[in-house]
């Protein structure tokens, strides 16, 4: 959809803050990500939901007891550019890393960034033992349903009709099998005390998923048990679609599938 | 340090214990699981974790975890466990992660993999290789101080004798060497928030602050230096009986060599030059050791529990200045837990002696 | 512009961003983002970068939805302590 | 060559049940007790879910060289003529094997070299209160014969080596180490002085 | 429980076949196991599992079409030992290496042969992706809770309270996490057309599993997905009891929470 | 035959399809991931199956199970890929599976992982190195052949620049070598109830008639002997120019060795007595080639894209007859995908010189 | 053995079992499994791997449960094409 | 020794989007039809999302020795000033560069070796129907000039490297490819004999 231009509305210059009396709501690049400059493709869901991540991370004030734990993918991009610590996991084995990280200092905050190819194919099992074992890590999938990285293939969360460069036309269940619904999955665990899925395709979604973070984090800190938040983020260039059509066509496809809501929480309260 | 009758693989977790370990993970599989099980019960006690974990990937993944916040960490498992750990193997020494791992192995035949790093790329880990339980008691302290000093994953290469030959062996607390670097790298989570904050990776070692991405031909370039100044700078550790006047010395390594060390000292005893060579760290390999030899010998025999593959640094070390012949070969039981019929010292006896007459050499008094 | 109508239109406007024109690249997700409506992309202006980039038209609320969204970090949003208020006839532009 | 000078090797052998870990690890213990270096390698035959069992304890006045397979035996424990093979196999004229005439046929090391101790272990440990600690009466006899190690140091180390649920067995161990202990056979000493270094 | 002897009942002779006319129905080892003997504890239950399986493989008149793919775990001694075609795994590969057989001649029919070890700790990725892709072959988890194998260790499935070699007071959440409901969770995957729980505990559950094992089988010949069997076996060894008290410690532990039964069951009705 | 303008990562597969291959399944990993988008094309037109494998660990299983049906199967990965797979691999030449695995590779590194078998125990598999793609094409057909003939897997040794580069080649059918064994092994069922059914397993490979288990030792004497057998069997395959009357001789393989083999004949035509050795079977490698020459030389020089891993095939195969000198080093550029600067025959060249000087070797007519 | 009571009881024998008695290994699985209650473990027989190992009484209905949890095989079952009935004074044994 | 005498290494480079790719792989495709040996090494800087592009091709009478990354440039193909490097790094005073010169500037060049044969492509590839076949004319250009590979050959190719859902882009290419190839600048023929071996 094109906007056309609003009637009866003066054009603001942007270029300067403004010189009436004011206060800065939202600072360009959040205060945790060092250099807001990286090379994610226009339109990418994962800058935002890095934003959501590390403001979450800064409102809680665990800046000084946080370690992140970065999968592989584009959002990896982000791992050499984050002003809390980190540490880079191979592809897949996140949650097995954050959990030596915990095991060894459970006063430390842990939470994963993975995607759908990361956690989901390569990583699956990890996960699945991690939450069964009610680890107190919080796991964050970045689901696009491709690996963007290397190409926008199909991955084990791909949805039915969802184009990747292996499926353009469509993933189809007789040739590529269903879609895993990561969530739904860990729900299912014992151990996964808080489990939430969000997504970053209109501003609403964005608000949600804050807040999902936090609560994840606020679980994994009352040591309930796993937490795990899954937010369905935007590949254009994986989905071979313009940027403007990508928060749509979430909507359309993965939305339908890897439903939006709490999927499961048995923590207490937040005090 | 007190003195005690232990099993070697509770040597072994004693020591582990003893030298500061504070985290262990490992999957069953004989016969590294009774180091497993003695791990599990000696580390709660002491404050520290062992998780039994769910596969091989997942403990190496927790100990790759646990090795980041500076706690001393090992793992383990056979050499066929440690072929699903390669990848990580590999790329944990790229992000300088010092670890320990062990190979209760069940043959000698791993001693490539464990050499040469089985994994992708140029990196190589310290491997100790003790020959019976109180060397073990020593090595793996050692082990640990090699891993912190060099950050790097560092192998301890075992076997079921070791891990169930019981002997008498002094255990006790062994602080870290004085002289290590501080692990101001490690991953506290207090560095959040400071411009600075710590990063651990194998793609590379500082935060952007300006330019976009890791610089991986960079970092690369960096490690592969560091990898070169390790292999030069750790003094191999060897050891030799025998070698003055030798004129046959025979090279093997680990438990077999306990039994190849005693047909040597038997030969001796009988008047025979023949001398030994033990590697104790198989990597570096103690090359100059060998190599001074050669001129003066009329031959090396080698004995490994394989199809030889350390036979390959004794050539490397010799190049051709005495023939280097093979004595070795796999020798199992039905079970392939690790036991053979071959380590005999009667069976081994007679293989020196077939290369003494190849060669011939005989009793100093017979010429 | 002839005003042909004299209704009159009351805009407020809460307050106003930043925009860091040369980080965009032009995906347009703020420009849905804004439930006033008051982000617009360039037509064929392009930024250094080459990509086309939102201008803002007064009636920002500062509701931050368009900083959050924006993957490139384009935005720094500021509150005014007091809302301007405009009247101006309708069917007027900038 | 033979075992070095300052080495003992023991090699016990038999099949599951008869005691013959039990009686090698309490040598080995008592032997630690005493100040002697031990190596002690168990069956594994245990392992193959077999019936057969044996074991290598090696005891010395310096460091073990002995592998944890020994050439050569000094002294053996035989319970059972089913399974000798590990010891039977590495016997030398000096070589002492302690059997256990209740079970072993006489001949069964006919031709071998080496000396026959009989011992009616299993009459001796059933005075002792059980069957069971037919084992514990070949070493004490062994200990008893050579001076190998004291008897106080092998009655102390069956403490050590009977796990905590099961002290009910002590006792009786105990008395059948020194029945045996007390037949003293007649051998030549372990050691080329009496006595052990301490 | 011991029986007393039953009352007014004489003694049969059971040294040789009876001399009145009369039929063999059941003909010690099964006709597919080529030696009956076997280095498996005394009432272990995998071989109870392990015959019901090669029955029906025969009483379908599959045995010239079938291939058995192998896990790493006591069951491991039948591998070498059937007398149908058999393709040896390693330790969690199972799943995976029959989708490749699949693949490769789709006229098979595939059944893997694995313990919760194999299947729910080291391979659980590999299950879960090959249900979820629908793939046509049919997995059996002999579910004992314990590395038999290795001595007895606790497994991803070990239920709460249950004994094992690392758990000798009962497995407890708070230490060594919760267990994995095998069987619910491969169900909950939209590949898997048939998952069911039986047990060989007694009698009547070996009759009913042996039905499972059918349908199984015969879901993977229709084609309609992925099925899965999972079957609790008695394992007296790795759970430190009598071999007499084994099956009612399989009631009182294991099959109170993976419970009995058909779990999912979509695929069409057999000709 | 048919020919054509391909890029390296497509004329392999094609070549793989025209050589029976039809199992392929793989996980993407650039460079690796383009021979998978085109295997994924080409196999389902003419009936093969490509799977999207959902990680390494889980495409070599799959491979597993085609390769035991009887199918000519494949997969690959880059070095850190092959790092998952190395228990597969070990296991799966021991089970003695035939089957072809690509190594895409991002530099020379993972050259020991290839030829000393990365994972555990004594196997090892034949590697074959193509230069340039019409040598790929070459060579995958042959990969095949020689996993069939030994069932054991083969490895492909490629990069980048064979994946990136197009080149004009033949692509086609090729039928397997007329004399391979029949696959009387290979799984299909029909064995199944007639007392013999067929097992494919790395712990035997007959079924018990009595006795009871597994017998490790014997099949593990076996398999070993035919491990031992195959490396002794397989002649290795080398490029040699000028060798005649070099005094001094560069070795290099793959791509780099295209470089390499440029900066020799530049070298040879302004008459500097310069050979060529590339050996294109890294295992088995071609020892005997080098042996040969070294009385004959005044130095070999070495190079590869890694720290140095081949040059202690050549020093194993000189043994001291001539100096080896190492004149490679790991390359990359900041993505480590697999191009370096260093590659480039100005640079190159200026090492082949250095080596010269050092040696004092000098175009012939300058004497 | 004293009858005292005249009392018949009416016995129906359907079927048999054949025992390979030396490959059984005591785990008493067969004993429960056995609906009618017909298998009995010898005492202090052992088998000459030295397990005890279930003995038959009449009453066999042929059900084969004990063959199909026996874990070592040491069942073959055979079902009479006519089953046995007798009758017999209450309480008498073997 | 500079390339073989019967190699021809053409360089081309550029930034994103002007036709670099596409017109290396037009003279690559013909080079394979007019029965010549070819080697096409694309940029790589386009995995590294920057917007700098460049192509390597190699045509030879006999098997390509030439290495991917070649060490000296026969010929050019320059489409902007702000990356020439792949090609100003390796010329020789033999090298042809064909420039851009509707946008390259004139001193690109100044004080390297070899001879500039400047092109006003994209006024050329203008009248040919879009500005975006720049770089056939350049290419046609070269052909046009050495006799490199033939103009039939050439449009030929087109016909093969655009894909299919592109076929608009045919024609205007290959009127491209012929306005370059009529300029014939003065230049040494690419071949020692006139004609290309079939
Ligand atoms: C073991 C291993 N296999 C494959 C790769 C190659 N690889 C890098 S990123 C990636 C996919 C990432 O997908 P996802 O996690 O969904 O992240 P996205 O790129 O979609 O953000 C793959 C397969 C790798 N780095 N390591
Ligand atoms: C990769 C690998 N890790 C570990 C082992 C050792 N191992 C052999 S069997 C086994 C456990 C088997 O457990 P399960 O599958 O439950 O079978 P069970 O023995 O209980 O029947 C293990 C851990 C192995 N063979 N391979
Ligand atoms: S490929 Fe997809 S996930 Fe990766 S940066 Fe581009 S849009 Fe984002
Ligand atoms: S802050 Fe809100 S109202 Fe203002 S421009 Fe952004 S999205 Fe629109
Ligand atoms: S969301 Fe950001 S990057 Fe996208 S168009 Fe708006 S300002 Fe530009
Ligand atoms: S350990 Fe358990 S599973 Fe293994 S054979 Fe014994 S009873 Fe069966
Ligand atoms: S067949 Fe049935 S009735 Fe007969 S003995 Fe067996 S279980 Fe009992
Ligand atoms: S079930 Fe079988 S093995 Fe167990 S007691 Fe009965 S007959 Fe013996
Ligand atoms: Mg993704
Ligand atoms: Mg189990």
């Amino acid at each position: 959809m094109t906007r056309t231009r609003p009637e009866g509305l003066r054009l603001v210059d942007t270029d300067a803050p403004p010189d009436r009396p004011s206060r800065v709501v939202d600072d360009f690049t959040p205060e945790l990500i060092d250099v807001g400059e990286h090379h994610l493709c226009p339109g990418c869901g994962e800058p935002v939901a890095m934003r959501s991540l590390v403001e979450v991370l800064a409102e809680l004030g665990l800046v000084q007891r946080a370690v992140t734990i970065f999968g592989i993918g584009c959002y990896t991009a982000f791992s050499n550019n984050l002003d809390v610590e980190v540490l880079q996991a191979l592809h897949g084995r996140s949650p097995s890393v954050a959990t030596g990280v915990k095991r060894a200092r459970p006063e430390l905050v842990c939470v994963t960034v993975q995607g759908d190819g990361d956690m989901v194919n390569e990583g699956l099992q990890e996960l699945l033992h991690t939450a069964a074992r009610g680890e107190a890590v919080t796991c964050v999938l970045l689901n696009n349903g491709v690996f963007g990285e290397t190409g926008g293939h199909m991955t084990a969360t791909t949805v039915l009709g969802q184009r990747t460069k292996n499926t353009l036309d469509g993933r189809d269940a007789h040739l590529h099998g269903q879609p895993i619904r990561a969530a739904d999955l860990v729900a299912q665990l014992d151990g996964a005390a808080y489990v939430a899925r969000g997504a970053v395709n209109n501003a609403g979604n964005v608000a949600k998923t804050k807040r999902m973070l936090q609560r994840a984090v606020e679980v994994q800190l009352s040591g309930a048990g796993f937490s795990f938040v899954e937010i369905l983020t935007m590949c254009p260039t994986g989905w071979f679609i313009r940027t403007e059509e990508a928060p749509g066509y979430l909507t359309d496809t993965l939305a339908g599938v890897h439903l939006g809501g709490v999927v499961k929480d048995i923590a207490p309260p937040a005090r | 340090m007190s003195r005690r009758l232990l099993e070697g693989s509770e040597a072994i977790a004693e020591a582990m214990v003893g030298a500061g370990c504070r985290f262990f993970a490992g999957y069953p599989m004989t016969p590294f699981t009774e180091v497993l099980e003695h791990m599990a019960k000696k580390l709660p006690p002491v404050g520290g974790v062992c998780m039994n974990a769910e596969s091989e990937l997942e403990a190496i993944g927790m100990v790759w975890g646990a090795a980041a916040t500076g706690a001393r960490a090992a793992t383990g498992s056979v050499g066929q466990g440690l072929s699903l750990m390669q990848e990580s193997i590999s790329e944990a020494s790229l992000a300088r992660l010092p670890f320990v791992v062990l190979n209760m192995a069940r043959s000698q035949a791993d001693y490539f993999q464990a050499t040469r790093g089985g994994g992708h790329g140029d990196y190589r880990t310290p491997v100790l290789a003790p020959i019976d339980v109180p060397e073990a008691a020593e090595l793996v302290p050692l082990a640990f101080d090699l891993a912190d000093r060099w950050r790097n994953p560092v192998l301890v290469y075992g076997d079921y004798y070791l891990a169930h030959t019981s002997q008498s062996v002094d255990v006790g607390t062994r602080p870290p060497a004085a002289d290590l670097p501080a692990k101001d790298w490690a991953l506290d989570g207090t560095s959040g928030g400071s411009g600075r904050a710590r990063l651990v990776s194998f793609l590379g070692d500082v935060k952007q602050r300006d330019g976009v991405g890791y610089d991986l031909a960079d970092y690369y370039h960096r490690v592969g230096e560091h990898w070169a100044d390790m292999a030069r700078s750790i003094e191999p550790l060897v050891e030799t009986r025998h070698t003055e006047d030798a004129e046959l010395v025979v090279v093997a390594f680990g438990s077999p060599a306990k039994f190849i060390r005693y047909v040597v000292e038997e030969l001796r005893a009988e008047g025979v030059p023949v001398g030994f060579v033990r590697p104790i760290t198989l990597f570096p390999f103690p090359s100059t050791t060998l190599s001074a030899l050669a001129p003066r010998v009329r031959a090396f025999a080698v004995y490994e529990n394989s199809a030889g593959q350390m036979v390959d640094d004794v050539r490397l070390a010799v190049l051709g200045a005495a023939p280097v012949e093979f004595i070795g070969g796999l020798t199992m039981d039905s079970s392939a837990f690790g036991i053979g019929p071959d380590l005999d010292v009667r069976v081994l006896r007679s293989r020196v002696e077939a290369v003494l007459a190849a060669h011939d050499i005989t009793p100093e008094e017979h010429r | 512009m002839s005003a042909e109508d004299d209704a009159v239109v009351t805009v407020t406007t809460r307050g106003t961003v930043v925009i860091d024109k040369d980080a965009c690249k032009g995906c347009d997700l703020c420009i849905d983002a804004c439930k006033p409506g008051v982000l617009l992309m360039t037509d064929t202006d392009l930024n250094s970068r080459g990509y086309r980039y939102p201008l803002l038209f007064e009636g920002c609320t500062a509701c931050k939805a368009c900083s959050q969204i924006c993957p490139d970090f384009v935005f720094q949003v500021h509150k005014y302590d007091e809302p301007i208020v405009t009247h101006r006839p309708a069917r007027e532009g900038s | 060559m033979s075992v070095g000078r300052d080495e003992r090797v023991v090699i016990a052998t038999g099949i599951g049940g008869q005691g013959v870990q039990l009686a090698s690890q309490v040598l080995a213990h008592a032997a630690m007790a005493e100040g002697l270096e031990v190596l002690l390698f168990g069956s594994y035959g245990g392992m193959m879910r077999g019936g057969n069992t044996d074991a290598t304890v090696v005891l010395g006045r310096g460091p073990v060289d002995v592998p944890p397979v020994a050439p050569t035996a000094w002294a053996g424990l035989v319970m059972h003529h089913e399974y000798v093979e590990p010891l039977a196999d590495r016997l030398t004229p000096e070589s002492l094997v302690f059997v256990n005439a209740s079970v072993v046929p006489a001949e069964t090391f006919a031709g071998r070299p080496g000396t026959v101790v009989p011992v009616d272990a299993v009459e001796v440990a059933k005075e002792a209160g059980s069957a069971l600690g037919a084992a514990m009466v070949l070493l004490g006899a062994l200990a008893g014969g050579t001076g190998l190690v004291g008897l106080d140091a092998l009655q102390a180390a069956v403490v050590e080596v009977i796990p905590p649920y099961r002290t009910q067995h002590v006792e009786v161990n105990q008395r059948a180490l020194a029945l045996g202990h007390a037949l003293a056979p007649d051998a030549p000493p372990a050691w080329p002085t009496a006595g052990v270094p301490r």
